[in-house]
């Protein structure tokens, strides 16, 4: 039995650069220009619900930024993920066209990302305030901390008090 | 040209339930238009799980999404035991499941009470509230809080279950049907509660996912996807039960769905309790979780092992993984990016009701006023999970 | 003179033992609707919350007299003006129960027996709506400005059904004074003969004194108390008094019309009339406690498609009736 | 309506608090700190901050002394010469008590904490500290 991802890496073909596959979550590497072509394939595939659209930041490695999209076949039970690199100057196409789902989703990102979509119809703020300066999600995004009240001391913020350790690299 | 009426509806009211703000523009009583505003509750908990370790972060989902507090820990607990690649013990996944359960009963009897106030039915919303101080004494009794528990642990469970729980949920499930019969009394055979939720705020199947909306809003209508079918996490594969589907999408058939799914809950914790295996709650794994307490005072190691795990944290490998649960309100996913630190890079929480809402205005096409309430209750919101 | 100066005394009686049921209505709902609801309700003011309608009343009294900006003045203070006194109005030809004898003077129990006086509470209580539609435009809010556009279609709709009712009552009793109506039930209750016009008559009355389940102009999670959003303090409390009354008067009216009055064996006509009136309002609470709202389309619906059509069936059927009775 | 009727003769499920208050909080409840003492009345706090660091919203201050023969206070190296707490900050998650090697800190069943000033909820080590063994309802005999 083929499984609906495989039908569908298939039918991408050369736009998949990379597949990774991590605790059986398959991710599919699309470059930027390629993935509103391969978003609509997807759906066309079975891939109908946009469970999710976000982005992580990298900083400061590069490219800085990956926006992840996350479908779902509701009908054959399957999950396929598709990340782009994008860099810190670069848009991203807008999904809204595909589904209007992706209207928020695309708006929450830009607000907390500052990650622009080119065709979005309404791209505003939505979880901060209209006036709010900077996108917090982004890692160079400060993080204010007041330490906490006690009688007589001061003891560190709150985020220095387990020390980040190192990355481990696989 | 005709004169519009702009009404904003909240961020205070009392039928938004939370600081819902929505802008609707009226001609009389009918809405053109309708914008739902959001954010008001943005308490940036993404960021703040990054600042943390993972075993600090399983405070947050239960204040994230208030009214499912198990399964909003149950969905970060499996995504981060994901993440590491191993699985609690038989039984302390089954204790989760019986009380993810009970959860979504507790949850679904928010919605039921606060569907029927927004109606004025203010009886209901009483006798659901008893209900459900029921179900919360029991999580009482496992975890010492009533709502905020950080009771699962990665890998398990803080503890096992105390003397007299199952008693005690067997006592809970046994009257449950009854009450619910009434409930049902009260609401579906009554006229105006049909007159008021049939045919308003009609999703389409096809708009339903157009919008990415899931659990109830998507199943009432007619779409039977429930992730505890589809991607079958926890252990939910061993049970049996129906998924409960509507067929118009209108309100009436998401409360139809909710009071199916309530009795289908029921009949998995049933299932659950009888086959309730013995054994370790929590893995045996010196680098996920804290040495069984007697431990301590033996062996040196034990302690050296807490001392480590407590200041560090775990350590899950580079990667990253996407983990979710059927929530009362629909999927509720936790996508985690992990660089192998003790903090993750990135903890994406994937919201029901952020989608669900945004269908909102598909729903209120031509609907009036007093549809609005309707409609809102029927998608059942919460806005800390909204707004995260 | 003596009469002027009874009528004088009964006026104050009355006004004051109204202003204080009033009082203790409010009490008694919110303790049985906390019945109905497995919970206690208020019981911390004096025992069983005794003194709890005093303290919100003074509460309301000596509250800063606020007034948003924009209103319309004088018909802001004017509204609830309006809607409590012609809620009060409609005492003076109510009558509680059948002549009694004080200190060697027979006093009639009630105020006046005007000959129309049906006609009389009709009217005064179609004012009262003109407070709710005054004060709701007169605020200066949207939502204000709904609840009261919502109060003035429901006033169309149910006051005809509720006319439609009464006067099959009338017809079967032949006359315009409620006196006669209540002497007219000496052997029969109307209820019995009038059972739909009961019905119809329940129903308009719900309507009428914008209750649950058709509490539209309020609707408090809709559109945040309606018209009475921006009304606070003695002003509101004035909106209060009006619709409290309102449903004893309407209690009362059932009570007059399809319940015999103060007939009743064995206990005085007055206290027959109060039991009656109370099971009414206890009737009242019952539903809000247990009915979801309707929606206004629905509501104007059920009145026009549903009442009056039936209403009218009434009145033909009972005209046909008497007339061949009379032959 | 007969279902609401019937529920007019039920007697009611709330409690009159604070005449009544609930029967008994259930023996995990998660209420105030307290430090347990063992029963020889020595504080079994020995000061390694390990509540500290697993807080998830930093509401414990601790500060380590040397234990000296003279003035032994714990059965270890060290004891927390200061130990505050400030239970504004604190969630009642219970980590603490579940970090602790020496099963000094727990959380008791008192949940009323309510006061009138901020300054009064930063509770001290006097304060947390138990008056005699056994007085916050742990077993001071117990082994962790």
């Amino acid at each position: 039995m083929t499984r609906p991802e495989d039908v569908l890496v298939q039918r991408l073909g050369e736009a998949v650069v990379e597949q990774v596959r991590f605790r059986d979550d398959l991710t599919l590497i699309v470059p930027r220009e390629h993935m509103l072509r391969a978003l609509e394939i997807a759906g066309s595939t079975g891939f109908r619900l946009l469970t999710d659209l976000t982005a992580v930041d990298r900083h400061p490695a590069q490219p800085r930024f990956d926006v992840i999209y996350m479908l779902t076949s509701v009908e054959q039970h399957a999950r396929i993920r598709f990340m782009v690199h994008l860099a810190a100057d670069q848009t991203m196409p807008s999904a809204t066209s595909l589904w209007p789902g992706a209207n928020w989703l695309e708006r929450e990102v830009f607000d907390l990302f500052g990650i622009r979509f080119d065709g979005h119809p309404d791209l505003r703020r939505i979880l901060m305030p209209d006036d709010w300066e900077g996108h917090p999600l982004r890692k160079d995004y400060p993080l204010v901390e007041e330490p906490v009240e006690f009688k007589g001391h001061t003891p560190k913020v709150p985020s220095e008090i387990i020390p980040k350790s190192k990355p481990k690299l696989l | 040209m005709k004169e519009t009426l702009v009404l904003n509806m909240g961020p205070q009211h009392p039928a938004t339930h939370g600081v819902l703000r929505l802008v609707l523009e009226l001609e009389g009583e009918v809405i053109l238009n309708l914008e739902p505003v959001i954010g008001y509750l943005h308490t940036g908990f993404e960021k703040e799980m990054e600042t943390r370790t993972y075993h600090q972060n399983i405070v947050f989902p239960p204040r994230i999404e208030y009214l499912a507090t198990f399964i909003e820990e149950q969905a970060y607990v499996l995504a981060v035991e994901k993440l590491l690649g191993i699985t609690a013990p038989k039984r302390a996944e089954v204790i989760r499941l019986i009380l993810a359960e009970l959860s979504r009963i507790a949850s679904h009897l928010v919605y039921l009470g606060t569907a029927a106030i927004d109606l004025n039915v203010t009886s209901l919303l009483m006798y659901c509230f008893r209900d459900r101080e029921e179900i919360l004494d029991i999580f009482e009794m496992v975890s010492g809080q009533r709502m905020m528990h950080g009771y699962f642990r990665i890998g398990g469970l803080q503890w096992d279950l105390p003397q007299g729980f199952a008693e005690r949920v067997q006592r809970f499930l046994d009257d449950f049907p009854r009450r619910l019969d009434e409930y049902e009394t009260l609401l579906t055979d009554n006229l105006i509660w049909r007159k008021r939720t049939e045919g308003v705020a009609v999703l389409s199947a096809e708009d339903a996912i157009r919008y990415g909306c899931t659990g109830p809003v998507l199943r009432g209508s007619g779409v039977s996807y429930d992730v505890r079918k589809a991607f079958p996490y926890g252990g939910y594969a061993d049970y049996e039960f129906d998924v409960p589907v509507g067929s118009n999408g209108d309100a009436f058939d998401r409360y139809r769905v909710r009071m199916d799914e309530m009795r289908q809950s029921r009949r998995i914790i049933l299932q659950a309790l009888r086959g309730l295996p013995e054994g370790p709650i929590l893995v045996d794994d010196r680098k996920v979780a804290l040495p069984p307490r007697r431990e301590l005072v033996r062996s040196m190691e034990a302690v050296i092992h807490q001392f480590k795990l407590v200041s560090e944290g775990i350590h899950p490998p580079a990667g990253e993984v996407y983990a979710s649960v059927e929530s009362p309100r629909g999927e509720k996913g936790y996508y985690i990016v992990s660089d192998g630190s003790n903090r993750p890079v990135r903890v994406r929480v994937r919201s029901a009701s952020f989608n669900n809402l945004q269908a909102l205005p598909v729903m209120l096409r031509r609907g009036t006023v007093a549809d609005v309430v309707v409609a809102i209750a029927s998608i059942d919101i919460v806005l800390g999970d909204v707004d995260r | 003179m003596i009469e002027v100066a009874i009528v004088a005394v009964k006026s104050a009686v009355l006004l004051f033992i109204l202003l204080t049921a009033c009082a203790y209505m409010t009490l008694l709902e919110r303790r049985l609707l906390g019945k109905f609801q497995v919970r206690h309700g208020p019981n911390r003011v004096g025992p069983f919350g005794l003194l709890q309608p005093l303290a919100d009343g003074l509460k309301l009294v000596f509250k800063e007299s606020f007034m948003p900006a924009h209103v319309d003045v004088i018909v802001y203070w004017l509204a609830p003006a309006i809607s409590m006194i012609a809620a009060l109005f409609v005492y003076a030809v109510i009558p509680f129960g059948p002549e009694v004898t004080l200190f060697g003077q027979r006093v009639p129990l009630r105020l006046a027996d005007v000959n129309v006086g049906i006609l009389l509470v009709l009217a005064t209580s179609s004012v009262g709506v003109y407070g709710i539609i005054l004060g709701g435009w007169s605020s200066n809010n949207k939502y204000s400005l709904l609840g009261s556009l919502r109060s003035s279609a429901q006033l169309i709709s149910y006051e005809l059904a509720l006319g439609l009712a009464v006067i099959s009552v009338v017809l079967t009793a032949g006359s315009l004074s409620l006196v006669r109506i209540v002497e007219a039930q000496r052997h029969v209750w109307f209820v019995a003969l009038q059972p739909l016009g009961f019905l119809i008559f329940l129903i308009a009355a719900v309507a009428e004194t914008n209750r649950a389940p058709f509490d539209l102009p309020e609707a408090e999670q809709e559109l945040i108390a309606g018209y009475q959003t921006e009304y606070g303090g003695f002003k509101f409390a004035m909106f209060y008094i009006g619709e409290y009354v309102a449903i004893v008067t309407m209690s009362a009216l059932a009570t007059t019309l399809f319940w015999g009055g103060w007939w009743g064996p064995l206990l005085p006509g007055l206290i027959w009339f109060v039991f009656k009136t109370l099971a009414f309002v206890f009737f009242f609470i019952w539903l809000r406690a247990t009915l979801p709202r309707v929606r206004h389309d629905q509501l104007m619906a059920l009145g026009w498609k549903f009442l009056i059509p039936l209403g009218l069936l009434n009145l033909v059927v009972t005209a046909v009736i008497v007339v061949l009775r009379q032959s | 309506m007969a279902v609401t009727f019937r529920y007019l003769f039920r007697p009611p499920i709330t409690i009159l608090y604070p005449e009544a208050k609930r029967a008994a909080v259930q023996p995990r409840f998660k209420g105030r700190h307290w430090l347990t003492l063992y029963d020889d009345g020595m504080e079994r706090c020995v000061g390694c901050e390990l509540c500290v660091i697993v807080c998830p919203s930093q509401a414990i201050f601790v500060q380590a002394g040397e234990n000296t023969p003279e003035h032994q206070v714990s059965k270890g190296e060290r004891y927390a010469a200061d130990f505050q707490i400030n239970e504004l900050r604190c969630i009642f998650c219970g980590f603490c008590e579940e970090a602790c090697p020496t099963g000094a800190i727990v959380l008791g069943r008192e949940y009323e904490l309510a006061s009138f000033t901020r300054d009064s909820m930063i509770y001290t080590k006097p304060m947390l500290t138990e008056p005699y063994p056994g007085s916050s309802g742990r077993d001071p005999k117990r082994e962790v």
